[in-house]
């Protein structure tokens, strides 16, 4: 074995402990403090400077990936997305940072609508609105995009939303000559990394959901014999596993190109991609589940309403096809 | 009985138009694909106003019914959803059993039973899923032992809908333990309203309850309440299953349209009608829309019946029907991710594409479908193998 | 049983009969003159006061039906749309009349394309040209549209071009001052006839294309056993099965709405769905015949070349489902 | 030996740059989906230029090849694709036989076979399908019996692709008639080019023969030309097709950019682009050849293989590409349905159409492919009740 292949091997096994950890801590039902406080979820990949551990985004997104197979009821993504939003060298943006890697606050990013900035002394003044700021109610703080460049607006006015996934909020924010401090001037690599964000935990949905499917299918029985026997059935799932495999690998490839110029394209791929394969394969489970697929006590449709969500915000799959036809320059 | 009125457009029109009115006009566009469970009384109610008038069993034979042509029937169903007329809680009874009763009952049940479903007095529901079962009919656990002169039943049934409204319930039971699979079961009649029969609405995913489990310990009815021999229970049952819509079908698609205009005026609404990739889909979905009615008029035309043509038009309406609520879904955009109220009221657009996702399971699985479909054309395979 | 279903059984006998004898003659590898002249088949649509046997649609769509099953390479589909698109009561169409019935004098339509009509002496010059004439190379008058009316050209100059689908000829038709003669004043009725043949013919298709598939399944053994008890291909077959029956339905509503103002939409839908349905049901001949079915010998590459011609001659499915989108006044 | 060039891209590139001209530029782009039967003397000394400059066997371990690593092996694959490399003619040698015997053979067949495929001076072509046996590896019929020294083959085999070309072929034949299905076979080496051995070309849907029947007649090879135990053929041959694709995946993928690359053209000129509704789909065909690339680079950087990785691969690709077939054709619209030329050659749209109908097909199909994937996800199933 070479160097190389067994410093790879000695990451992977890092990886699968991060993931092994992260999963148990989800299963306990573990709450906001203990997640940032005890396990330091939003410090990952904030840097050792400003409070957090340095991790890179492939850290990031097996986190990601596990909190949406646990279908985690948490600000997790939005206050992930909103931190490594934020460039550290803007000194507004660094202030926020040692709270956000502390869990201490909580972040949003509002990206869904338009505002103007307007520059009043050391800040700006913002007016617009957002729609559908995933995790608004307990924001914090909302970083917000003019388009050109983010903006942190703190103790934002919110309006929650019921939502078709209860497992995760959402809210609009109204901004009426408020107060914004710039903390990024690339505004468009804040939908990058929620792209990103949303491809991770979509895997996740898409595994969990698939898992509890094959689970189903091993030890329930028709005429006879376990469902698992049905060739038909066989086939179906083999083509969600193929399904998930590509969208296993294209989340892994988006979370690499972090920092490379590749990242504008490879996340709303993986977006596109994971969303696509979680959207079949929770669809697909009810299907195979049958009746107990379509109660509410059943967790299928939960992998369903956040597949659903995550599929159709920041971007459905025509929008982000469009917008890879131009960033590919086809 | 108030006289009949006749079958033409006009009169059948007229006759909605009269009485889906006053106490009745709440009803107007009510039940549908995800709404079942609401409103029930003032709906039953409005089922006795139609048997009053002769409306059930029009296509029975006399003299339970007014034996109207295919033609006639279609009549009244389109008529009757172009009138917004609600969702029916008398169909089960009307287009299941009393099919059954004609082809396979006494003539003493079909005295009994049917002119109570005429008048929409008495309301049944299907116990034939189980928990462990689900399509597959052949693996019935609920037993009914004869003792003395009643059969006595204990077991459980899901997926039953409108358990809750009906009086009466046909059941699929095991009355010969010994025997194995299809063999052995029975198809028994027996009523809901009484000590050892207990009903548990489901809560489904939609938050609500359309569908329910019913438990079955020690409830009887009378030993003369079997149809067909005692042990012949598959055969009626998988008979009954085909029975299941027909001319009702043409009325369902009127349903499909009214839910189709409603997610073509939600695209023009918020402007994606004007996008080319929306627009095709909607295209789509209008012809498939168009291809249902061909197809349901093609099969009600047809003097010799397709042995598996049930299965060809379950699986075609409900694969729309499905694709119908994603692309409701789609339509919305971002904005389908909320729900119309707190704490979990849904939009049309999203109890659309959950309520559909059941039409692929219930009343015959996609699966089923196509292991009937496949056995027509390639034969039949020993059940084990497949 | 009634007088109305007794009536409508003697004429399913019937149907069923010309079908019977129809599929036997075509069998036989009969040339144009026997078609024809033995059997009348362009004289079918045609009424008896101009040489035909005055029979419906109906009974058109199954001859071409069963000209799709065989791949029948004769220009009876162009002939038979040519004869039914011109307006009897028009003198120069009636005189082209009995010969098209006959079976003397060949047709064919040309839509694709465009030409302007001048009015000259009695007749018109037409100037324009026209792509994808089918069975253009044999034909001794081409029916052409201006947009309004149709005209027809006698000995045309046509260019034959090279198919994918050899069973089935294409030209394309210039026209420099070439004398026509008006015989038909609605030129959309023409495409709606042409699509109902194309949809008729694809069932057709479809049907014998599933046909051979299925026997295939049955007679073929792997693992031991006859493909036809894998339950993933029974699923697909089945599938499939639905899709023709679907196309059927459509079809046979297409033909008995001819003469009636559904007539516009019905025949698009029709060509739509029959089309659609032979390009899935050939494709997926080809996957479960395996090997054999790649190979030249095999009629499956034949079924699969004339269902994709179907599907993108005179309006490809996109192209169909915006010509509906208008005409259902969406 | 000319000195090895280094396996920096640039000096790849270089070393292409000035080899694939002169005589062999007719070459470039030649091969592909549908051509593989194309200008096969010229390739074959191309081939040998290639094993010269010790470009073939780049992975395998020294002494036979240069130990390559994977990152290393994808320049070169990435290289030459973009430099327009014809199709290989020693794949099947260099990427099927060689780790096979790299894996399972002795060390004295590796010293006889390895050699001649690094410089292409002996290729080979696989003899695995049957006619009645398809994807069913176990229902091979073709016979093997030891006679002295010397194993004698009788039987047919079909779908071998370059079989006219080939030189050896590496044939799954069954040596012990006495034992059932996976039990029984051997793994045979057997030289083409003696009597015994016939090849005919079989014509396919593109009017075109890439693929052919090999007839053995009475064949022999020498008794210790047998790869793994005999009778151990089954597990031997089912490693091989694992093997098949890896690292020249990326160089496969750059050939399906050159045909995206097409589409897009095609479409540009005739205006079809401004549709959004083929722009989408388009968009579609340019993720998902993004996403089969981002599969590849995870697949080959993990250090454990994924024991079904060769099967979800294949599944993607091949669906990828057969899709783009049929969008190739969509974006021609009616102008699709022309051929080239008379009297049948087709236009690269129509070929990419056709011959993509095989991908799905061969070297495992489809519905094998998924098999492999559900017995690992689901548990096996006896292959009978299948």
């Amino acid at each position: 074995m070479t160097l190389e292949q067994e410093q790879k091997q000695e990451q992977e096994q890092e990886h699968a402990a991060l993931r092994e950890s992260v999963a148990a801590f989800f299963s306990t039902g573990a709450d906001w403090g203990r997640l940032t406080g005890e396990l330091g979820l939003t410090a990952l990949a904030i840097g050792e400077d400003h409070g957090g551990f340095g991790a890179s985004l492939v850290e990031v997104g097996i986190v990601l990936e596990e909190a949406g197979a646990a279908l985690l009821h948490s600000p997790l993504l939005s206050t992930t997305v909103a931190a490594l939003a934020l460039d550290p060298d803007l000194p507004a943006a660094a202030s926020l940072l040692p709270a956000l890697a502390a869990g201490d606050l909580i972040g949003a990013v509002a990206l869904d609508g338009s505002c103007t900035a307007r520059p009043d002394g050391d800040g700006f003044v913002l007016d617009g609105s957002f729609a559908h700021v995933l995790d608004a109610e307990s924001a914090g703080v909302v970083i917000v995009s003019d388009g050109t460049a983010l903006y942190a607006v703190t103790d934002p006015d919110i309006r929650p939303q019921p939502t078709l996934d209860q497992t995760r909020g959402q809210g609009t924010l109204v901004l009426w000559q408020a107060p914004g401090r710039l903390v990024a001037r690339d505004a468009a690599r804040a939908q990058d990394l929620l792209h990103a964000a949303l491809a991770a935990e979509s895997v996740g949905v898409a595994r969990a959901s698939l898992r509890v499917t094959v689970e189903h299918l091993r030890t329930r029985e028709q005429f006879g014999v376990p469902l698992a026997t049905f060739q038909a059935l066989r086939h179906r799932v083999a083509d969600l596993h193929v399904h998930l495999e590509q969208a296993v690998s294209s989340v892994w490839y988006a979370l690499r190109a972090a920092g490379t110029s590749e990242f504008a394209t490879a996340a709303p791929l993986a977006k596109l991609i994971a969303t696509e394969a979680a959207w079949t394969v929770t669809r697909a489970s009810i299907q195979l589940l049958g009746g107990i697929g379509f109660t509410w006590e059943h967790d299928a449709h939960r992998f369903l309403k956040r597949a659903t969500a995550n599929r159709l915000l920041a971007g459905d799959p025509v929008a982000l096809r469009r917008l890879l036809l131009s960033r590919a320059g086809l | 009985m108030a006289p009949e009125v006749s079958l033409r457009a006009a009169d059948v029109r007229a006759w909605l138009r009269e009485h889906l009115t006053g106490e009745f006009a709440p009803l107007v566009g009510a039940g549908g694909p995800g709404r079942e469970h609401e409103q029930l009384e003032l709906r039953a109610k409005w089922e006795r106003e139609l048997g009053a008038a002769g409306w059930i069993g029009l296509g029975w034979p006399a003299p339970y019914g007014r034996g109207a042509s295919i033609a006639e029937q279609v009549v009244f169903f389109e008529e009757y959803a172009r009138a917004g007329g609600p969702g029916r809680l008398s169909h089960i009874g009307e287009y299941l059993l009393a099919p059954t009763l004609i082809a396979h009952g006494t003539e003493a049940q079909r005295r009994r039973f049917l002119p109570p479903i005429a008048r929409a007095e008495e309301l049944w529901c299907q116990g034939y899923s189980e928990p462990g079962a689900g399509s597959d009919l052949a693996g019935v656990r609920t037993r009914a032992e004869l003792s003395g002169d009643r059969w006595r039943i204990t077991g459980q049934k899901v997926w039953t809908s409108l358990a809750h409204a009906a009086d009466w319930c046909f059941v699929l039971a095991r009355t010969d333990p010994a025997a194995t699979r299809k063999s052995g079961l029975s198809y028994l009649l027996v009523p809901m309203r009484q000590p050892g029969v207990e009903v548990r609405p489901i809560m489904q995913l939609t938050g609500t309850s359309e569908f329910n489990e019913v438990f079955f310990d020690g409830a009887s009815t009378d030993a003369d309440l079997v149809v067909g021999a005692p042990g012949d229970g598959w055969r009626v049952a998988t008979r009954t299953l085909s029975y299941e819509r027909g001319v009702a079908t043409l009325g369902q698609q009127l349903g499909f349209a009214r839910e189709l205009d409603a997610v073509v005026a939600a695209a023009r609404a918020n402007g994606s009608f004007d996008d080319p990739v929306v627009a095709d889909r909607i295209a789509e979905a209008w012809a498939g829309l168009q291809g249902l009615r061909h197809h349901a008029l093609r099969a009600l035309s047809a003097t010799e019946p397709d042995p598996v043509g049930a299965s060809v038009a379950k699986l075609l309406w409900a694969g729309w029907h499905q694709r119908l609520g994603e692309l409701a879904m789609d339509v919305g955009g971002a904005a389908s991710t909320v729900a119309e109220a707190a704490p979990y009221e849904l939009t049309d657009a999203q109890r659309l594409f959950l309520f559909t996702r059941a039409d692929t399971i219930y009343g015959g699985s996609d699966e089923i479908q196509r292991n009937i479909v496949a056995d027509r054309i390639l034969g039949r395979t020993p059940r084990g193998t497949r």
